[in-house]
């Protein structure tokens, strides 16, 4: 109880010094995001009024007078309050509208294909660890020179391949644009299919550093003692593998599974970039050029949120699969 | 220090039906850049209900000699010339070198079994005790049913002395020696004819190790497999061992009945390693205390109070 | 010539088992002195506490309680900064208690220099060599600079007894320091450790729970059990006329080729092993005792010594 | 919760334990000493791995020297390799080749500097923390699990935009990647520490009265010498990979030349579209390619660390050369 | 109610094949949509001239008449303080409410009255005279207010508006306009715009337009290859054969804004820094090499600029004679800009940089990092003006950070474009960015004269010609020429090019696009209400 009451005092911690760096940075950043509504005000043509402008201060309270520090705790009075205040770049829609709207594209896209890597890596890690020596030995430095190549190039290159020469998939989007969103299998088979490839550019750029953390990993395991046991024991092959040595050695890549989860949301500011997807990762860019505090702020809470959770579940997850961590008895 | 080894001290005739494993002119290759003979022409018969000593300092092969047995060995390690047989209840005799896969599979562990030298690590931290004994079963004897494995396997912790309640748990609950215990019950799941123990109790503490020194001689006596024992404490198989074989860099250079081994030992290697145990109870005088070169010379003097020598 | 005395030291560790934080004591009360020229064993089971005594007195832990004071031939307390100089430690590990990446040179060199024995480079080298040479290890320039994994354990282990001796101590701890030898070299170590305490009048702990060698290497043995020292005296009279039970159990479990197929040994109950740490003999009072050295007039506990 | 192994069994393992006063040398082959044993061991893929980064390094730290301004224009826009351009020109005539080796320039100081930045502090937060123990333990570890659990990226994306322009250069958003790139190192290093400062031969140098400071860069640090150098490959590899994301997105080293301001460029001029590979694919090719040796000499750096994985490859040799008795 | 909205354009998947009468545009906003739809809202996505009408069409790329929307005719009183417009009748809301004008009254007066919507300042007084006249009232004469209340304040209805709590904060999920197309489905990637049946001009033939969500510059030329969309504005690899690459598909190219390299120029403000020389900033003008500049950064798609920043086509007969040379010249004349600077002290170093006092002749320029064109031009003239002994030193920073600097004057020199007005007047563009009105000094916010610039001589000009009738050609000319004269000598912008505006339309599958020889809106997809008149005249071409 105690190790679970000190990891909670840990994510406690975690979410508040997380919480105060969103407050700041962004406060440190130059520049005024009342600034760029004017610009796309003036775009219509004419001089911005400065009565226009006041007012639009007025609007966002981006008026800079109130100390720092009333600000922080107003912020965090907000933030537990679950109102994360009105996006600018897209105003006058609040934060979590904004949010809510694009990350489920996100969690989607970017949590399956960084499920089907792992699972992926992992499997193919511990077939290589298993049976090193053999030719599977070879696909680890080909992994690793897909791993080192900068991963938008690779997306754009499979891009203007797969898409814009074969044709195979759709090049940009989502969706297919026609169909209205819904829970109806047009709608989805649509989704999954513009998916597809996005998807598997995040699997064949990340499924080598599972692949060789689970082979070092296999590698390292297969000399254990346990192992020479279940051999001697007459187990067939396969279930020593499985059973014995995988199951053993997957227990690091589970540990930074977690942590590569939570990154699902920042990880997939490039991808959403390549292929127009209609993302968290757009937003936060957007934010971050448009100066839009309240919508970053939002964005970060969503992230660190999302990274304290997976490393929840999986600190949980992980009294499930490795019983040594178990606390009682 | 080449002294030819007696390929076959027999203490008492062996019949045919009396052996159950024979070692002949074994030798075994570490085929690294400088490779290392680590075991060299051993022969060695087992026979049944027997514990046979394997004695000898670190790295001299002990190990390797037992892996081959169990064809255990991995590259580099390869078994150069010599033969192994196993000579099964029924009269067959197998050329263990000669199986293959799935006849090796099946021949491991039901016939032979081991405890290894790190007992502690040898349980797999992540599946349940329960897990590991039932596995054995469900390969060797998959016609069992889910009743009968469990039964067995509680039956072979009781032989050990462990609650089988305690099957769920997982091998981190247990104290050093109950895995130990864990590990002898599950050598004797199959009912095996041989079991090779690789020092089974060098980690743990002289009353733990004791305990299961004792309950493995039970249950031979109960059982009736033959035992080979590694280890490097030579009082400990004075004590346990019916007959001992010393070995040194890969050579047997002794071998003979524990009692030949204790009164009369013939290799002055022997002889060494008998006097690097002091005796609990004999006599003091200026035996270590006279500094350092006293211990050779003791060793070459008879010591009329014990009677240990010729 | 410096004495070590120990009196009531205590450790308690803070063990954390589920919500609740209590507190194991792993050294209870334990007071005896180390006198130059003499040897102290200190056996017992795995865990028992011995480790934590020497680490005490090494200071690489701090006492819960209890004092461990030096005091020199003048009668003098050693202060805090020269303590080094006086208590010395050789670790069990030969194989971990050398840093893979320094030269045996820097293994001795370091605590010359440290403890202002070294003077200028030619004279720490000189000084290293002649170590080297005081433990056997020859040719002394050719050793030195090795490094520890160009060592067998025997050798290391020489190093490493090389290495306490070099800041000048005069009481010196061994925790287990041959249990990870292999046997045949074990006796050598011991020999080199004995011949130099005789040399320089050394005052030794000697940690084991190898019952034989402590008898034959010690003057006086402490048996701990749980934390307590349950008997001491000198060194036969404990092995050869053991009076607490736990003595005799350890006595009994120890291999003896004599006792082939008839052991006396019969592992005690939780409720046997509970009464061991209850009171202590001591051989030298010839009484029992409570575990922290009073007397009692109380008879022994327990079962009734076997044979 | 480390995959490493401790790294003392670099030495322990096969050592030669028989008892030996006599001068001769060990019964083994001749081991390699101390020092030496750090280095990876050769094989082809460190070769490889070496070949790759040295020819790269090599090419940017002498190439910008040896090629003409990379800023020079000329009329001839986004033409084919050629005699004079070797690897053509962009869209505004410049040679690719010269950018080449420039932005080459820049993205190896820019990794280099983070490696050598991020290194530093895990080693301080990891080492330092493990060591000491206990507050300064517990305040370290949660720092490096904080900046752990927020995410790196969109920091560096904040960061990046808040140092001023006079001041931002290549060493800016090294500095924000460093900063936002040590927690994971730390946390090794820190698993590593604790198992290092429990060796004996810490307690001894304790014993010995070394000072704390001492006992850690002196005993503890050269034996953590092949994880750092890991942690700084990777750092070196991850610091290239996000300057060529952050500049992808715009938010990089704006007023330097890097491959990754580079492929901006290039993407930003079509040259995919247009099919100017010439254009867009070298700076690609050659930070996969730098990776890759960084990557591959990882290999035998992971080998030090981790004995067990060396053993591996040895076995494997020698299965290759010696056909097996026993399958007889 | 998701399938209800659902036209009949479920056709193709992804890549191509939709309806025929399906226009989809991509605007160049990189991101997917946030809902919006209020037309006064500055992230509004849609509406203006498509749902919501203005009163006129003001066409900013000629000077031609304004063409009626919701208004049909309008006069001017004497002094230009009244303005009265007769409205039409027969227009209706979208929910069937007829179009009246107390609309038009509650409009305006509701823009006046909240400064939020108000981004111009119109500070008139309306008054519904009957249900189809309006009459507004004005303090002083207002003409130059003409084309931005006519042409740029969107009309809305009353009926619903007034209820409103807030109009400014209001994203008019379900828009109800009175223009020629309707709000049909919304989804964050694309929304569909569709014709209104009851529209009093009769049906548009366009049916649809659909709006899709993309990443920016790339996808769009990408989508634009793989023919998913039908009209954008924005860049394309190799934009001079567009009608070869993109079979079907034409573009067009229109000069809008002036590209300058904007200068701190007013020492007196504050500025400091060689620019505040005007001899370095004429010397600049004259070593550009501005042909090459329009081949290498801008793909030939600038053209000429005048000193007098009036636009060449569009205001040719407002450009002044009195300016020495009417339009900058195309090849650099480093003779001239040696002469400029020696002239003014400067001297050559050994480095071939100028130099006075011992300051070197080095500048800055600050460019949005991300706008590759403008960076590839500042490298282009960094190498020119180089051979001229002046140093350029590129500095690429974010946008805010750039706006920011250009608001509050701290740069030495930034490239930027000047905007034109609602309407075709040069005179818009003068007072936005040489007024002393509307500069502030360093350290302040100016709106938008960020050069500093401040001169009597032309404040006074721009005086005068607010209360000239705009009927009085020649009386303007008079004040133009003092404007453009003053402006071209002292340079607070430097002239660059003209920068060209260019879209990607499919012309085999709708007809009716405006071409260089018919402008008659602005061909931009962003440009509104000009995308409206488009939308008007395209014909599905089968
Ligand atoms: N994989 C290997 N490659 C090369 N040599 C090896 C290998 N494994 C063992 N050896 C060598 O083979 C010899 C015999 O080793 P083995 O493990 O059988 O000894 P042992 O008697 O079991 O020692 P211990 O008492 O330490 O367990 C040793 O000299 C050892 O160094
Ligand atoms: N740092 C520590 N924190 C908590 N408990 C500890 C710590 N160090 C030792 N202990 C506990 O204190 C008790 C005594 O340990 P110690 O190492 O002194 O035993 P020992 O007699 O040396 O055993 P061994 O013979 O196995 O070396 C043990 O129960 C051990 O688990
Ligand atoms: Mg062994
Ligand atoms: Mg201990
Ligand atoms: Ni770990």
């Amino acid at each position: 109880m105690r190790y679970y009451a000190r990891k909670i005092g840990f994510y406690l911690v975690a979410l508040w010094a997380a919480l105060t760096l969103n407050f700041l940075i962004p406060r440190l950043m130059p520049g005024n995001p009342v600034d760029i509504l004017m610009a796309k005000l003036q775009q219509r043509g004419g001089v911005v009024d400065p009565e226009a402008r006041r007012s639009y201060e007025l609007l966002l309270g981006a008026n800079t007078d109130e100390p720092l520090l009333s600000q922080y705790f107003s912020y965090l009075g907000n933030m537990a309050r679950g109102d994360l205040g009105v996006s600018v770049s897209a105003f006058p829609a609040p934060v979590s509208d904004v949010i809510w709207q694009s990350l489920p594209w996100t969690i989607v896209l970017v949590g399956i294909a960084t499920l089907i890597s792992f699972v992926l890596g992992v499997v193919l890690g511990a077939l290589v660890g298993w049976r090193r020596g053999t030719w599977l030995d070879s696909l680890v430095p080909a992994t690793t020179v897909l791993s080192a190549v900068p991963y938008f190039w690779l997306a754009l290159i499979l891009a203007a391949i797969f898409a814009s020469a074969l044709r195979w998939f759709p090049l940009l989007g989502g969706y297919d644009v026609s169909l209205m969103p819904g829970w109806n299998w047009e709608f989805i088979s649509s989704a999954v299919y513009y998916g597809t490839l996005p998807a598997l550019t995040i699997v064949i750029s990340s499924v080598g550093g599972w692949l060789l953390g689970m082979r070092n990993m296999m590698v390292s395991t297969s000399s254990d003692d346990y192992i020479l046991t279940a051999q001697a024991k007459g187990l067939r092959e396969g279930r020593i593998m499985t059973r014995y040595a995988a199951r053993n050695a997957v227990l690091p890549s589970v540990a930074g599974f977690a942590i590569s989860l939570g990154f699902v949301v920042s990880g997939s500011i490039v991808t959403e970039q390549v292929f127009s997807y209609p993302g968290i990762g757009s937003k936060l860019l957007q934010a971050v050029q448009n100066n839009d505090y309240a919508l970053m702020q939002g964005i970060f809470l969503v992230i660190t949120v999302a990274v304290l959770g997976a490393n929840m579940i999986v600190d949980l997850l992980y009294g499930v699969i490795d019983p040594r961590t178990r606390v009682g008895n | 220090m080449t002294v030819p080894t007696q390929t076959s001290p027999q203490p008492g005739p062996a019949t045919a039906n009396d052996v159950v494993l024979t070692v002949d002119r074994l030798n075994v290759m570490y085929q690294v850049d400088n490779p290392v003979h680590a075991v060299k022409d051993v022969s060695l018969t087992l026979r049944r209900g027997e514990i046979l000593g394997l004695a000898g300092e670190s790295g001299c092969g002990k190990t390797t000699l037992a892996y081959a047995i169990n064809r255990l060995h991995k590259p580099p390690a390869e078994v150069t010339s010599g033969s192994i047989t196993f000579h099964d209840r029924g009269g067959r005799d197998i050329d263990l070198l000669a199986l293959e896969n799935e006849e090796l599979r099946a021949f491991r562990w039901s016939k032979l079994s081991m405890v290894f030298q790190g007992a502690m690590n040898a349980l797999n931290p992540v599946i349940s005790i329960r897990a590991q004994l039932e596995d054995v079963l469900t390969t060797h004897e998959p016609k069992m049913s889910k009743q009968q494995r469990r039964e067995r396997c509680a039956e072979v912790l009781r032989l050990v002395g462990v609650d089988p309640a305690r099957m769920n748990s997982f091998p981190h609950e247990f104290s050093g020696g109950m895995r130990q215990r864990v590990m002898i019950a599950m050598a004797l799941l199959l009912d095996p004819q041989v079991i090779i123990m690789d020092e089974p109790t060098t980690a743990l503490d002289v009353v733990v190790q004791r305990g299961i020194l004792q309950e493995i001689l039970r249950l031979r006596d109960e059982l009736g497999y033959a035992v080979i024992f590694i280890t490097h404490d030579l009082p400990l198989l004075l004590e346990l061992s019916d007959r001992i074989a010393v070995m040194l860099k890969g050579e047997v250079v002794e071998y003979a009945t524990a009692e030949q081994i204790y009164r009369l030992p013939a290799h002055p290697y022997t002889r060494r390693l008998l006097d690097s145990f002091p005796s609990l109870t004999g006599d003091r005088g200026a035996f270590l205390r006279t500094g350092e070169s006293s211990a050779r010379d003791h060793a070459t003097e008879p010591d009329p109070t014990k009677g240990k020598r010729p | 010539m410096t004495t070590l005395e120990v009196r009531d030291l205590v450790k308690d560790f803070p063990v954390r088992s589920g919500l609740r934080r209590s507190t194991l004591r792993a050294v209870d009360r334990v007071s005896f002195t180390l006198v130059p020229g003499r040897t102290v064993a200190l056996v017992g089971e795995s865990g028992s506490g011995k480790s934590t005594v020497a680490r005490m007195i090494a200071r690489l832990e701090r006492p819960s309680s209890g004092r461990i004071q030096a005091v020199k031939s003048d009668g003098q307390g050693v202060s805090d900064r020269e303590y080094r100089d006086h208590v010395q430690m050789v670790f069990q590990d030969p194989f971990a208690s050398l840093n893979p990446f320094h030269s045996i040179e820097h293994h001795l060199a370091r605590p010359l220099k440290l403890h202002g024995r070294g003077g200028d480079r030619a004279e720490t080298r000189r000084q290293v060599e002649q170590l080297l040479e005081r433990v056997n290890l020859t040719p002394a320039e050719d050793i030195a600079q090795r490094r520890p994994h160009e060592l067998s354990g025997g050798q290391r282990q020489r190093v490493a007894i090389a290495r306490a001796l070099a800041p000048g101590a005069q009481v010196v701890v061994a925790d287990e320091p041959v249990s990870m030898l292999d046997v045949s070299i074990r006796l050598g170590v011991l020999n080199l450790l004995a011949r130099l305490q005789r040399e320089d009048d050394l005052a030794v702990l000697y940690i084991t729970h190898d019952l034989a060698t402590a008898r034959h290497f010690s003057d006086d043995i402490l048996v701990m059990y749980r934390g307590r020292v349950v008997e001491r005296g000198p060194a036969d009279d404990v092995i050869l006329n053991p009076q607490h039970p736990y003595t005799q159990l350890l006595a009994s479990a120890a291999p003896n080729p004599d006792a082939r197929g008839r052991s006396r040994f019969t592992a005690p109950t939780e409720a046997e092993r509970a009464a061991f740490g209850q009171r202590a003999y001591d051989h030298n009072l010839g009484s029992w005792v409570t575990p922290d050295g009073t007397p009692t007039s109380e008879g022994a506990p327990g079962r009734e010594r076997v044979g | 919760m480390t995959n490493l192994t401790p790294l003392t069994e670099i030495a322990d393992e096969g050592a030669p334990r028989a008892e030996a006063t006599a001068p001769t040398a060990p019964a083994k082959a001749p081991r390699r000493s101390g020092a030496r044993s750090l280095l990876p061991r050769w094989s082809p893929r460190l070769a490889i791995g070496l070949g790759l980064v040295g020819a790269i390094s090599l090419f940017g730290l002498i190439g910008p020297f040896l090629v003409g301004d990379p800023n020079a224009i000329s009329n001839i826009g986004l033409a084919g390799p050629s005699g004079e351009h070797l690897l053509g020109t962009t869209q505004t005539g410049q040679d690719v080749l010269a950018q080449l080796a420039h932005a080459t320039r820049g993205s190896l100081q820019i990794g280099l500097l983070v490696g050598v930045l991020a290194t530093a502090l895990s080693a301080l937060f990891g080492i330092i923390g493990g060591y000491v123990g206990g507050f300064v333990d517990e305040l370290f570890s949660l720092l490096s699990n904080v900046m752990l659990v927020i995410p790196g990226l969109p920091l560096v994306i904040v960061i990046s935009g808040f140092v001023p322009a006079a001041q931002r250069g290549w060493w800016t958003i090294a500095l924000v990647l460093a900063i936002t790139g040590w927690a994971a190192s730390a946390r090794v290093l820190r698993a590593q520490t604790l198992s290092l400062r429990n060796r004996d031969y810490v307690a001894a140098a304790r014993v010995a009265g070394e000072r704390p400071w001492r006992v850690v860069s002196v005993e503890i640090l050269p034996n953590l010498l092949p994880v750092l150098a890991s942690q700084f490959v990777f750092a070196v590899i991850a610091a290239i990979l996000s300057e060529a994301g952050l500049s992808f997105l715009g938010l990089g080293a704006s007023n330097s030349s890097t491959l990754g301001t580079m492929l901006y460029f290039a993407q930003n001029g079509f040259a995919l579209q247009r099919e100017a590979w010439w254009w867009f694919a070298p700076p690609g090719l050659l930070i996969a390619l730098f990776g890759c040796g960084l990557s591959l000499i990882n290999f035998s750096i992971d080998e030090i660390i981790n004995p067990r994985l060396r053993t591996a490859t040895a076995a494997k040799r020698s299965a290759r050369k010696t056909t097996r008795s026993t399958a007889a | 109610a998701a399938g209800c909205t659902g036209s009949a354009n479920n056709g193709g998947g992804g890549a191509g094949g939709t309806d025929a009468d399906t226009l989809i545009v991509y605007t160049g906003q990189a991101g997917d949509w946030q809902i919006n739809f209020n037309p006064y809202s500055p992230t509004m996505l849609e509406g203006p001239g498509t749902i919501f009408e203005p009163l006129f069409y003001y066409n900013n790329l000629s000077d031609s008449e304004p063409t009626p929307r919701l208004g049909t005719d309008f006069s001017w009183n004497e002094d230009g303080t009244e303005l009265t417009i007769s409205l039409r009748s027969d227009a209706t809301w979208t929910d069937g409410e007829p179009f009246t004008a107390a609309d038009v009254e509650f409009t305006l007066d509701m823009v006046a009255e909240n400064p939020t919507l108000n981004s111009t300042g119109y500070a008139g007084d309306a008054e519904a005279v009957d249900d189809t006249t309006v009459r507004i009232t004005f303090e002083e004469p207002a003409y130059m207010e003409e084309a931005q209340i006519l042409g740029k304040l969107f009309i809305v209805p009353e009926h619903i508006w007034a209820d409103l709590e807030d109009p400014a904060t209001n994203v008019m999920e379900n828009p109800v306009g009175t223009g020629p197309f309707t709000l049909g489905q919304f989804t964050p990637q694309a929304f569909t715009l569709t014709a209104n049946p009851d529209y009093y001009d009769g049906e548009p033939a366009l049916k649809n337009v659909r709006y899709v969500a993309l990443s920016g510059n790339q996808s769009g030329a990408d989508a634009l290859s793989a023919g998913t969309i039908d009209w954008q504005t924005g860049p394309v690899p190799d934009i001079a054969n567009v009608s070869e690459n993109y079979p079907g598909y034409e573009a067009i190219t229109v000069p809008m804004n002036q590209t300058t390299l904007m200068t701190c120029s007013n020492a007196e403000m504050g500025c400091t820094g060689p620019q505040t020389d005007q001899a370095v900033r004429q010397a600049i003008y004259y070593a550009i090499d501005r042909t090459q500049l329009n081949a290498l950064a801008f793909e030939n798609t600038s053209s000429e600029i005048s000193p007098g920043f009036a636009l060449l086509e569009r205001d040719a007969e407002y450009i002044s004679d009195q300016l020495p040379e009417p339009t900058a010249p195309m090849s650099p004349d480093t003779a001239r800009s040696d002469e400029l600077l020696q002239g003014a002290g400067w001297t050559k170093g050994g480095d071939g940089i100028y130099a006075k006092d011992g300051e070197r002749l080095s500048l800055t320029v600050k460019v949005v990092a991300g706008w590759t064109d403008y960076i590839t031009a500042v490298d282009t003239m960094a190498q020119q003006l180089k051979a001229a002994g002046i140093e350029l030193v590129a500095q690429q920073v974010s946008w805010n950070e750039w706006s920011d600097a250009r608001g509050r004057g701290e740069y030495q020199l930034l490239i930027d474009s000047l905007y034109q007005g609602p309407a075709a007047d040069p005179y818009f563009l003068y007072s936005y960015f040489f007024s002393s009105d509307t500069t502030a000094p360093v350290g302040e916010v100016a709106q938008p004269n960020f050069a500093r610039y401040s001169d009597p001589a032309v404040d006074e000009a721009l005086a005068a010609l607010k209360s000239i009738n705009p009927e009085d050609t020649a009386a303007r000319q008079a004040q133009f020429d003092v404007i453009q004269t003053r402006i071209a000598e002292a340079m607070p912008y430097i002239p660059v090019l003209t920068g060209g505006t260019t879209s990607e339309y499919h012309a085999e599958k709708f007809t009716g696009w405006p071409t260089l020889d018919n402008l008659y809106a602005i061909p931009a997809v962003w440009s509104r209400p000009d995308q409206s008149q488009i939308f008007l005249n395209l014909k599905p071409a089968s």
